[in-house]
């Protein structure tokens, strides 16, 4: 591959990436926000303080940890606490200012599923769990959410609501006393999607380059909407595919895949 | 006061049919050996506390051991599902398992409680979740200066609590360090207690303020080299993360898994006779 | 995010007449140096937080700075009382004192409450004791799973922490080591916190899991070698305990208290300063 | 003074020592408990775990600390925790198997005064106060208190109850849910006293070397009791008294008294 193209997952990692500014404390989850994360670390944002649930804070991985107790997360970090004070100081003690989050399933209104597909007590699809997500969601200063795009993610209904955004919108979250702005972007493989203002629905802010808006609207579960004044997402710069192709090769090799 | 024992001896004499355990580890220090010498001695109706049920607990309920899981997060990190735990879940194999669900947030401070000796923990979360409509052991409290209402779930008291760690000296002291966890919480708030490490050590000489459990909080210590494999214990040894890959296609059908426990878990005598199993298997497929 | 700054701004800046402030030490690491900047600038109206209010508090409410006393354990340890503290509370000199009375493990919970972000804390305490007679700020809650009651404190979350410790680096990472008492617990239940040290450090190369407070979560740090002393800091120097003996006699009189402070505290431009006045007392003292 | 000859504080010091079992973890009060608990473990009882509330477990100080957080304490410690943990983990969470402390006031039924004498609201002698005792008292296996005899100690009627022995006797402090046994002895430089068995009043059960019970009964302010089997307490052995006088001379130069 050239290195001007690049894949929709490329895209979909520079663009998360580069909502992070340099010096936010950010609490990370592991997957794409992991990978996320440490590429605006590795680029733009030196300074991004990351924080990841099992007790390291302010970590440097030189590769992508599979899990979010690997020992290069010990190993980098400024200090490892207990995970408890990690929930306890960290999160609920208010210091976190992003709270990066995937998820199974997402609605309209940025609410996540990571814990069932089909009926809780005999589901279809048995997913991992909340694990920090539902604290992260309220507790972060704002919330961002990187998942791939596709009829089954993007629901008009959840299965199960794990960790809450904007509930049943407007201003349903400020209502239950919910501390955190918030799931404030969503970012996907084809576009990055916010809260409208008052309606407090997701609404499609900026296109990847090359995506259309019927790809978008075939690949949501709700009736999407587009923002009057949508961009373009500018395409990822060399310097921002070099850094994550070489992270990411790091990566496969340090964790024994085949290239 | 710690008895220095085998893993064998420690979990027959500390771990019944029945009981309440956690074996905990957060990623790094899962008491892998220890599971094993469970099915190896055939627990059965265990309730399994652990935040973040891995490969392990895979084992132990693709086995039957546990009749119920109490957790947070069940996966097999960065590769996918724990496909025993989704088959007793989907399809109640090899028996139907009760699952009590919560949030890291309220395992931890759950742990914490019960290390306090108190019976609930207070904490600001499950404000916008489904998990309370399924877990009715998570309730509320009301702050007597404040009126405000905040999260409550009851305190964890595992009957037995099992960990790894890198080192104890002599007397049974433990020392843990890197990722720490909720190792020491574990230990606190249960009724008995297992530690296998690394390596017993005259002293440990730990640098201060380090996470050092006293001989005379922990019930037996078992030195069991290598015991948290596939995970890893900091200045040891990495995780396998070819292992934890290789578990997917293990675990996906239940012949392919019950061959693979027979193999190398109840056709072992012990932990070292497991990795060595699991190296001749390698061999193997290697061929000539 | 932290400022590194002079001692004199950190408190001009951050600590304001009328302010709850808890100058935090549990005999290691006591923030002398900045108890006496706070005199010097001639802070008022404060309430004044601390399990173990010593020499230094004594000294503040001498110098009629506080308001109001939030503590546990008021007293010259392995020595007798602090003479201003009761001249305070007996005489009500220089002015009436208001106190609040806890035990330690009250306060040490309302100071986890605190750094927790929660409105209170629970414990069993209080039990059999006149304390809750006095103190309207103990109550209780009642367990939801249990049904067992336990006592509840609200929790400490004072305007501004201020703490000693042994190093930060040029970020401003602060490093505590040794008795690590509540600091960390101080600086992050406070709205505002200042932190006196040692000294700045190009890199801070923490032992694992010690206890460290990251840039972000502190405003201001300060460079003040001796800062601690009488107190002492592991590692750099130990506690003068024949100066906490001399104290009885210099507190004991309110002129010979208020001569003290005007030679050596408010006739001195710094904690440099102060030292060296004391130093030269000394030499008088001992004579030619 | 021969090496036979004693001082009633050093017979204090050893009699409270000598309750002390090797392998006892114990909660140590600053002060009297302090001197009795290091003199236990310099003599029959090495093993015995020693743990003062600012955070230093199993500490082994060669000098005494004047201060409950002397760096000597924290340098010859097996480990350090942070101040909360030692009430929340190991006092709460029930570890304590004796808590030793001192007095200014007690009463016949072991409940003790450190906070104010005369009027809580205007106090004759403000004292330092509760610190660490109310809870020590309630949740250690049991209690051990070591102070001096005397009218203005040993009192009728506490001016405030700190901290709770047996309340008003008999079965009231169980009715209260209180955990620990309490004050299971209490030695002084005159004798040593337990309570008795159902009014769970302190009666004296051993009395110290040339001591009369004329003496004891003139030193306490109510109408005390004496066991029907009182024993006369061992005096210190020359072992004993060496060990403890080299302590206190080495505490003395460390401290920088004059001999």
């Amino acid at each position: 591959m050239s290195e001007n193209d690049f894949t929709t997952n490329e895209m979909m990692t520079v663009a998360a990436a580069r909502l992070l500014e340099n010096g936010t404390v950010c609490f990370v989850g592991i997957g794409l926000p992991s990978q996320a994360a440490n590429l605006a670390r590795l680029t733009h944002a030196p300074e991004v303080v990351l924080i990841y649930e099992s007790g390291p804070i302010g970590t440097k991985p030189d590769v992508l940890p599979l899990s979010i107790g690997d020992g290069v997360l010990a190993e980098s970090a400024d200090t490892v606490v207990p995970t408890h004070e990690i929930f306890r100081y960290w999160l609920q003690g208010g210091h976190i200012d992003v709270g990066f989050l995937g998820a199974a399933q997402i609605d309209r209104f940025g609410n996540i599923n990571t814990t069932v597909i089909g009926d809780y007590d005999h589901p279809k699809v048995r997913l991992p769990g909340a694990g920090g997500a539902p604290e992260i969601a309220d507790q972060s200063g704002e919330v961002f959410v990187v998942m791939r795009h596709g009829l089954r993610s993007f629901v008009d209904k959840l299965d199960f609501l794990t960790s809450g955004g904007y509930l049943e919108g407007g201003d349903a979250r400020e209502k239950r006393g919910i501390a955190g702005k918030g799931p404030t972007r969503v970012i996907t493989d084809l576009c990055v999607l916010e809260p409208e203002a008052g309606s407090r629905e997701l609404v499609v802010t900026s296109i990847h380059p090359g995506v259309s808006r019927e790809q978008i609207a075939e690949a949501t579960g709700w009736d999407v909407r587009f923002a009057n004044d949508v961009t373009e997402t500018a395409a990822p710069t060399a310097e921002e595919l070099r850094t994550l192709r070489e992270f990411l090769a790091r990566t496969a090799e340090a964790h024994g895949d085949t290239a | 006061m710690a008895e220095i024992c085998t893993l064998k001896h420690a979990v027959a004499q500390h771990l019944h049919d029945g009981d309440t355990v956690a074996l905990e580890g957060f990623t790094h220090l899962i008491p892998h050996a220890a599971g094993h010498e469970v099915i190896r001695q055939g627990r059965k109706d265990l309730t399994l506390i652990r935040m973040t049920p891995d490969l392990i607990y895979d084992q132990l309920i693709g086995m039957g051991c546990a009749r119920k899981l109490v957790f947070a997060w069940g996966g097999n990190p960065g590769v996918g599902s724990l496909h025993r735990l989704r088959d007793a879940v989907e399809n109640g194999w090899p028996h139907p398992l009760e699952i009590e669900e919560h949030s890291h947030a309220g395992m931890a401070n759950a742990f914490v409680a019960g290390a306090s000796n108190l019976p609930f923990a207070v904490l600001r979360g499950y404000k916008a979740t489904d998990l309370v409509k399924y877990n009715d052991r998570i309730k509320s409290v009301t702050c007597p200066f404040t009126g405000e209402e905040l999260a409550a779930v009851p305190a964890l008291r595992p009957d037995v609590g099992v960990i790894h760690a890198q080192r104890a000296d002599a007397k049974g002291n433990v020392l843990i360090h890197g990722i720490v966890g909720l190792q020491k919480e574990v230990v606190l708030s249960a009724r008995r207690s297992i530690v296998t490490v690394e390596e017993v050590v005259d002293a440990l000489d730990p640098p201060a303020n380090s996470c050092v459990l006293p001989h005379w909080a922990v019930d037996a210590v078992c030195a069991v080299p290598g015991g948290a494999y596939p995970s890893y214990a900091l200045g040891y040894y990495e995780r396998d993360n070819r292992f934890y890959k290789a578990w997917d296609a293990i675990a996906k059908d239940r012949d392919g898994f019950r061959a693979w426990i027979e193999r190398h878990v109840l056709g072992t005598e012990d932990f070292d006779g497991f990795r060595a199993s699991l190296e001749a298997a390698r061999a193997e497929e290697a061929g000539p």
